[in-house]
């Protein structure tokens, strides 16, 4: 490694109103190596690689690249310095094929025409030269996730980004797509490239990289490297405390299914088979993990039980009621409730007030209303309770839900869906996107509402999360179950093999 | 023409029209002969005033000012007319192009015999057509409009022409005038004419295509020397009879027209042209005999 | 009916068909850049009432059509880098802005008429323009290859545009901004810039739309353009954001409008039925947009303002 | 629901709406200059204007008769813009609105006012509703832009007001007399707005239509309808997943849009001085362009029902004053049509500013409370 970091800031602080999203952060990244930035949802991270990125602006400190101080104003600039970057959410235009995609901003050497087969040869050669493999002229959105995935390394390295920045780019990954991403972000720090990596998932943090930075609050809280840290170090960094990676559960007996998809087949968005004769039971005062990688039908499957997506074959029971098919109100009366994996985009109305959000659901009830017109003064003491008890952290119960955060966005929603007791909670990624205090918290109220006797079926990416909280576990692969695992006994390998289509019985 | 008769010291004219003052037709026409007036009066003009309630409104204001006359120059505001002429009994109010006065004492009406002109016209356009086919643009089937447009039709079929007309639906689809007149165009048609404002549409295509051109409610001479003659309002004819009443004492109840007959109504040829004397003969023969009543334009 | 199958009129009532669609196209074309681009700018009319009176007005002064042109041209890139600063920098409501530019262009149109010229004089219109050769096939050279150069050089804008939009890095452009502006932006391509081009495209073509239409006709009057602007705009939408589409949706609505004019004229479609006929357009329009809407997708970020979330 | 906050919040929340007149007054600016550029007197041209608008008991009359369809419609297009549907055919549901309550005037038997009254104004909010429903139910079942839907409606609506003011519906007088002007004939009695204040002018539409925007505002903000109306603008997914009929509460937001366009409609049909419908071929010259200009009152009163009232008000004295602007400096109308369109461009540019003091307010005052909070997260992002 050269003595010259390739790309340093130094003491970087930005604002927004209200936040400081980085105060006095100094990070660097040296030729060949991989540096891991490592905080918890809304430490800052994003914000730190937007600006060296150019998409913000310092409020403070300074850039330099091989010693030398640069004003990164722009994309463009940060480009042209041969930095690339892979952002946290896809930034593909899914109407354009992968080559339109690659050559998007960049001069073409047929001056104002495109020049997409040289483009197409170069992504091809580039594919070949690190395991990057695509046909250049599929468009965007007729390809699956880690294909997508790949299009966005190739925009960089077409770019000869030399320093390399990827905002956890492994959150929608099979364990399989990791593994052969890791192998490509090898071989691209062979070639004396500097990569910034960002994950939250410890184990791969360990396995790729060779220094970690870890901020809290905005703020550098501590340096490490793999060999002289664990997960549970690691996550007590970011914390600032010790942390109880799995809730304590006490036991309980389990009784009748609750809940009972049988032969389900449910359609996609794009006409395509997504929940593919899926079968399952949960029963009351069990909590039922489903594990899996993104997109093999576990938001279609949720959203069929939830009445909001049309089932063509087999039937959903909840309680001993046939619910197939049912709009969404007549599920929810029968006594399902669902914590949506989308909590902005599902889960409430970011402009709406926290009382409002409250209501979102029940907003018909007669409890609510006298003669026809709300009775606010029920709506605010409804509200106030809920707020207290799930100790909800709002200026009043006025404010716009858009300025909570997230955590505190979820923990309103729980509140809502779990107030009186549903025979059924369905819970879509409970934890994502929140700080760990909020994920323990949440992950606490679930283990309550088990012991109340709620059947619970809980889908979630987060392998620990799925292994802290299930009684089984449903492994979901390509709209199927490939077979269900008692966690005390099944391994994160086992587990790892079925969200990659392997089925246990083949597995030796 | 009568005797011009001179309007009283001080006295204020107020015109609603819906149309800009200056348009060569319909609002121009009466702003004109209110500025014709002897006496000189002050004239005071809303114009572009088409939506019912606004020209109402100026109506009223006019009124409440103290205007002495108001000219309500748009068959559309009768009923606002009704109405208001009640709440200003002093104040006297002309309407036009209409025949009715509510029966009220003080509200004039006024209109013109457009069909006259119309047939007049018609009878030369037969004339002068070579394929005998004539076509009309109208705008919609209603009014001053319909009246012309039945005359020339009337007068042109007397003649002996095929004559189609064609309403495109809008009184400013300048572009579908035109278009009607390259259909006319591609039916042989080889005199063309036309009323309210859209029909500029129209004269165009007579221009390039070389058809013949009958003008209405001014005088559209300079248009090219495709036109033949005009039809021209000398709305002073019925304005000098109002005053002529005032100055008696007489404050309405009283219709008033422009015709072929009181010099209201003219024809203008245009010098450009080159019309045949025995056209031009046939024209005013058909002059006379609207005049003494032994031709019926229906 | 058998006076309609005779050479002249058919050919006639196709022929004016074209020309009738040419501003349609114009404007139409001109806003499918725009939307592409995420912009929908319902000014148009405004722009093209404008861009009539600027190229009505020149030809009355100077006598010289194709002057005329490039004022409507002028006037069109103004107004079109005053509504890109409305919507793309200060972020304005598309749609109700858009009305604004309308309205505005409506009354400032007629009041620049009303003040500088008044009474309405003809001008010089487009000379038409005979290919040769192809002009003397029989039917076809009449309907087609006698027209004056606009209507030439709009129906070539068509093929030019295809190879703009899908052929070039600015199309390739024009197409990610309209779809997923933070993409673009994050490869470095100015979102605004991209937008502020599109609408400056689209101005120009509307006032070139407006000062065609208003030279054509020889004349200007209020509200000459009645409202083309709207259909221009359905006609985006008809022809699913394609310039080809845009092409046939502008001559089929110039077709219908022929057709109807010419059946009105031989008795076909009788005066009480002519309100209905003139219905015809918007309702073709509205069943157009049904099917288009089931099958086609709109730009993604059409109507959406971009901000770089900071 | 109503807000509460510190010293802080209402300073900017008034600065908030202090921006609209900003805008206002900036194209006043622009007015004196081509006032100016007209060889009018820009003080005399404003003093009429003001005068004309505001200056007298018969101004204020004039002002809210004026502002009254602005009214009704600025409510209409309230609704459902909080809806998240934009309503471009106000012009056309006026029509359709007015005349299926002359329809309904012109063949019921005479009748009592009491009768009659109500009846006419439910057929023209029947006929709004009718002409809102098409564009909503294209638009939530089909994906129909409404924008353009709207707009090629109102083509059709003055069509159909052409045809029926020409044939069917046209005064029989007319006929007779030969000249075929396309007007009803007038109206039964029993249908004329009742007159207020012993004003012989002065009917109740102001009133009727204070009274639709206070019923709007507690429907959209006190009922559950309301809420759903609101949510679904706001949110459409959240809605759907909370189980409200997502494509039926678009349908009707745009229906009962077209609804209270409906009503005006019928407003200056029945509280018209000549008490009948009549044409000059082109739908401005009904409606008088309100149904474009209350979209302006709408979003003057930041789409808020309430505040549509005073902002009706402000520009029908506008409007009603412009008339008088041109009378005394005799400038032609085209200039009031030119900066009615300033007006909406300045108010719409201006808008973003505005939503942004409003959002700093409401950031400012929820980070007061949750400064505790480590700084996580706001602004809720919901990605891995
Ligand atoms: N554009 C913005 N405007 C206002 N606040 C912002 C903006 N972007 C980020 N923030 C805030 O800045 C803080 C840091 O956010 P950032 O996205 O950098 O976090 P992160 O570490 O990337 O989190 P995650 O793990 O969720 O991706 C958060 O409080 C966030 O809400
Ligand atoms: N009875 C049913 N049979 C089959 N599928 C249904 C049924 N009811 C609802 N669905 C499915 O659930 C989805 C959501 O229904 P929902 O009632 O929320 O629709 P919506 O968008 O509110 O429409 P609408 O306003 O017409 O009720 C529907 O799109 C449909 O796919
Ligand atoms: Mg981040
Ligand atoms: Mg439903």
């Amino acid at each position: 490694m050269a003595d010259t970091p390739m790309m340093e800031m130094r003491a970087i602080t930005k604002r927004f109103p209200g936040v400081l999203a980085n105060d006095n952060v100094d990070f660097d990244v040296r030729a060949g190596e991989v540096h891991t930035l490592l905080g918890e949802n809304g430490a800052g991270k994003s914000t730190l690689m937007k600006i060296l990125y150019g998409l913000y602006q310092a409020d403070e400190g300074e850039v330099l690249l091989d010693g030398e101080p640069v004003v990164i104003d722009s994309p463009t600039t940060a480009i042209s310095h041969n930095i690339g970057m892979i952002h946290q959410h896809f930034m593909l235009v899914e109407t354009l094929t992968v080559a339109e995609n690659v050559a998007l901003g960049l001069p073409s050497s047929k001056g104002a025409f495109t020049d997409l087969d040289v483009v197409s040869d170069h992504i091809v050669e580039l594919g070949g030269k690190y395991g990057l493999d695509l046909d250049p002229s599929a468009v965007v959105w007729q390809l699956a996730v880690g294909q997508k995935q790949r299009v966005e390394i190739l925009k960089a390295l077409y770019r000869e980004a030399h320093l390399l920045i990827l905002d956890e780019p492994t959150a929608v990954l099979t364990p399989q797509e990791v593994d052969q991403l890791f192998g490509t972000l090898r071989q691209l720090t062979a070639d004396g490239r500097g990569l910034i990596f960002i994950s939250h998932k410890l184990h791969e943090v360990l396995a790729l990289s060779d220094r970690i930075t870890v901020l809290r609050q905005g703020r550098v809280t501590g340096h490490a490297t793999p060999d002289g840290a664990t997960r549970s170090s690691l996550a007590e960094m970011m914390v600032g405390r010790e942390v109880k990676l799995a809730p304590d559960k006490p036991d309980v007996t389990v009784a009748e299914p609750a809940l009972v998809v049988s032969g389900l087949e449910v359609y996609g968005d794009r006409g395509l088979v997504a929940v593919d004769d899926f079968s399952l039971e949960v029963r009351a005062g069990e909590i039922l993990g489903i594990a899996g990688v993104s997109g093999n039908g576990q938001r279609e499957l949720a959203e069929a039980i939830a009445g909001l997506r049309a089932v063509t074959k087999g039937s959903i029971e909840i309680a001993g009621t046939d619910v197939t098919n049912n709009r969404p109100i007549e599920v929810r009366d029968v006594g399902l409730a669902y914590v949506p994996e989308g909590r902005m985009k599902d889960g409430c109305i970011a402009s709406f007030t926290v009382s409002e959000n409250v209501l979102l659901v029940d907003h018909r009830e007669s409890r609510f209303l006298n003669r026809g017109l709300f009775d606010f003064g029920a709506i605010r003491e409804h509200s106030q309770g809920l707020v207290d008890e799930y100790s909800v952290k709002t200026p009043t119960l006025e404010t716009p839900v858009r300025s909570l955060s997230g955590g505190n966005i979820q923990k309103l929603i729980l509140a809502r869906e779990l107030e009186g007791t549903p025979t059924v909670l369905l819970a879509s990624q409970p934890t994502r996107g929140v700080d760990i205090g909020a994920a323990e918290y949440i992950h606490e109220r679930l283990v309550t509402q088990r012991e109340e006797g709620t059947a619970i079926l809980v889908i979630s990416e987060d392998l620990d999360e799925v292994f802290g909280l299930s009684d089984r576990i449903a492994v979901m692969y390509e709209g199927q179950v490939m077979g269900i695992v008692d966690p005390a006994t099944a391994t994160r390998e086992q587990v790892g093999l079925m969200m990659a289509g392997v089925r246990p019985e083949l597995s030796p | 023409g009568s005797d011009s008769e001179s309007a009283p010291e001080g006295f204020r004219i107020g015109i609603v029209a819906p149309s800009a003052s200056n348009d060569l037709a319909f609002t121009q026409s009466i702003v004109d002969a209110a500025n014709a007036l002897a006496g000189d009066p002050e004239i005071l003009i809303t114009d572009g005033t088409f939506v019912v309630e606004d020209a109402a409104t100026a109506i009223r204001g006019y009124a409440a000012d103290g205007v002495d006359l108001v000219i309500a120059h748009g068959s559309q505001y009768g009923g606002s007319v009704e109405q208001i002429a009640q709440d200003f009994p002093d104040t006297i109010f002309a309407w036009g192009t209409a025949a009715d006065t509510f029966g009220l004492p003080n509200v004039y009406a006024y209109e013109a015999a457009s069909d006259e002109g119309g047939y007049v016209m018609g009878v030369m356009a037969a004339a002068l057509s070579e394929t005998g086919n004539i076509g009309i643009v109208g705008p919609i089937e209603v009014g001053d409009a319909k009246l012309y447009v039945d005359g020339f039709k009337a007068g042109a079929e007397s003649g002996g022409a095929n004559v189609s007309v064609v309403y495109t639906g809008s009184f400013s689809d300048v572009a579908l005038a035109k278009t009607s007149a390259e259909a006319f165009a591609s039916q042989n048609v080889d005199v063309m004419s036309g009323t309210a404002q859209m029909v500029v549409g129209a004269v165009g295509v007579a221009v390039t295509e070389d058809i013949l051109w009958f003008g209405t409610q001014s005088n559209q001479s300079e248009l090219g020397d495709i036109v033949v003659a005009s039809q021209v309002y000398k709305w002073e004819v019925v304005l000098e009879q109002i005053l002529a009443d005032i100055n008696d004492g007489v404050k309405g109840g009283r219709v008033y027209e422009v015709n072929l007959e009181n010099g209201g109504e003219v024809i203008e040829f245009n010098d450009d042209f080159d019309l045949p004397g025995d056209v031009k003969s046939l024209g005013e023969d058909a002059i006379d005999g609207i005049k003494d009543g032994s031709i019926s334009t229906s | 009916m058998s006076e309609f199958f005779t050479e002249a009129v058919l050919i006639a009532t196709i022929a004016s068909g074209i020309r009738f669609a040419v501003p349609l196209l114009l404007a139409g074309l001109g806003e499918a850049y725009g939307q592409r681009s995420g912009v929908l700018n319902l000014g148009v009319d405004g722009v093209m009432l404008l861009g009539a009176f600027g190229g009505y007005y020149t030809v009355l002064k100077v006598g010289n059509v194709w002057i005329g042109l490039l004022a409507g041209l002028g006037v069109g890139l103004i107004l079109g880098l005053i509504s890109a600063f409305i919507t793309v920098t200060l972020k304005a409501d598309q749609g109700i802005s858009g009305i604004g530019v309308f309205l505005f262009g409506l009354g400032m149109s007629d009041l620049l008429f009303q003040r500088l010229v008044g009474t309405p004089r003809f001008i010089d219109t487009f000379p038409r323009i005979e290919i040769p050769l192809l002009g003397d096939i029989p039917w076809i050279g009449e309907m087609l290859f006698r027209q004056n150069l606009v209507v030439y050089l709009a129906f070539l804008a068509i093929p030019v545009s295809m190879v703009v939009i899908n052929r070039t890095t600015f199309g390739m452009k024009i197409r990610a901004v309209g779809e997923n502006p933070e993409a673009a932006d994050s490869l470095g391509v100015s979102v605004a810039k991209v937008r502020y081009a599109t609408m400056l495209i689209g101005g120009t073509l509307a006032g070139v739309a407006g000062a065609a239409l208003a030279i054509d006709l020889g004349i200007f009057q209020q509200n000459i353009t009645n409202a083309q602007g709207f259909i221009a705009i359905a006609l985006v939408y008809f022809g699913a954001w394609r310039p080809l589409g845009v092409m046939l949706g502008a001559l089929l609505y110039g077709f219908v409008n022929s057709l109807v004019i010419q059946w009105k004229t031989l008795g076909i479609i009788t005066d009480s039925w002519s309100d209905f006929a003139a219905m015809a357009p918007a309702i073709i329009t509205i069943l157009a947009l049904v099917v288009v809407a089931t099958r086609f997708r709109a730009p993604s970020a059409l109507t959406k303002p971009f901000e770089r979330g900071e | 629901m109503t807000q509460a906050g510190g010293s802080l919040r209402v300073s900017s929340k008034y600065l908030a709406y202090l921006v609209p007149l900003g805008a206002v007054g900036f194209a006043l600016l622009v007015a004196t200059i081509m006032l100016l550029a007209l060889d009018a007197s820009p003080i005399e041209g404003f003093r009429a204007l003001f005068r004309g608008a505001f200056g007298s008991t018969d101004a204020l009359i004039e002002t809210s008769l004026k502002a009254t369809p602005l009214l009704f419609v600025g409510v209409g297009i309230t609704i459902a813009f909080r809806a998240n549907v934009i309503n471009i055919g106000g012009e056309g549901q006026m029509v359709a609105g007015g005349l299926l309550s002359t329809m309904a005037a012109l063949w019921l038997p005479d009748m009592s006012a009491f009768i009659m009254l109500p009846t006419v104004l439910i057929m023209g909010f029947v006929g709004g509703a009718i002409w809102g429903f098409i564009p909503g139910y294209l638009k939530a079942y089909f994906g129909v832009n409404e924008i353009l839907s709207t707009i090629m409606l109102n083509v059709v609506a003055v069509q159909l007001m052409n045809y029926l003011l020409r044939q069917p519906l046209i005064d029989p007088a007319e006929i007779e007399r030969g000249t075929r002007i396309p007007q009803t004939e007038r109206l039964q009695e029993g249908a004329d707005l009742p007159l207020m204040f012993g004003s012989d002018r002065l009917h109740i539409g102001p009133l009727l239509a204070v009274l639709a925007a206070i019923a709007a505002y507690i429907l959209l903000w006190r009922t559950p309808l309301g809420y759903r109306l609101r949510a679904v603008g706001q949110n459409p997914d959240a809605s759907r997943y909370a189980g409200i009929p997502v494509k039926r509460t678009i349908t009707l937001a745009l229906t009962l849009s077209g609804a209270l366009c409906g009503l005006a409609g019928a407003v200056l049909v029945f509280g018209s001085e000549g008490h009948r419908m009549v044409t000059d071929g082109s739908t401005a010259g009904f409606t008088g362009s309100a149904g474009f200009n209350g979209i302006v009152a709408a979003l003057f009163g930041g789409l808020h029902p309430i505040f549509t009232i005073p902002a009706s008000f402000l520009f029908g004295g506008l409007l009603v004053g412009g008339l008088s602007l041109q009378r005394a400096v005799q400038v032609p109308s085209a200039l009031i049509l030119a900066l009615n369109g300033l007006v909406v461009i300045f108010v719409v540019s201006t808008d973003r500013y505005r939503q942004r003091l409003r959002d700093q307010d409401a950031r400012r005052a929820a980070l007061q409370t949750v400064e505790s909070e480590p700084a996580g997260d706001r602004g809720g992002g919901d990605e891995p």
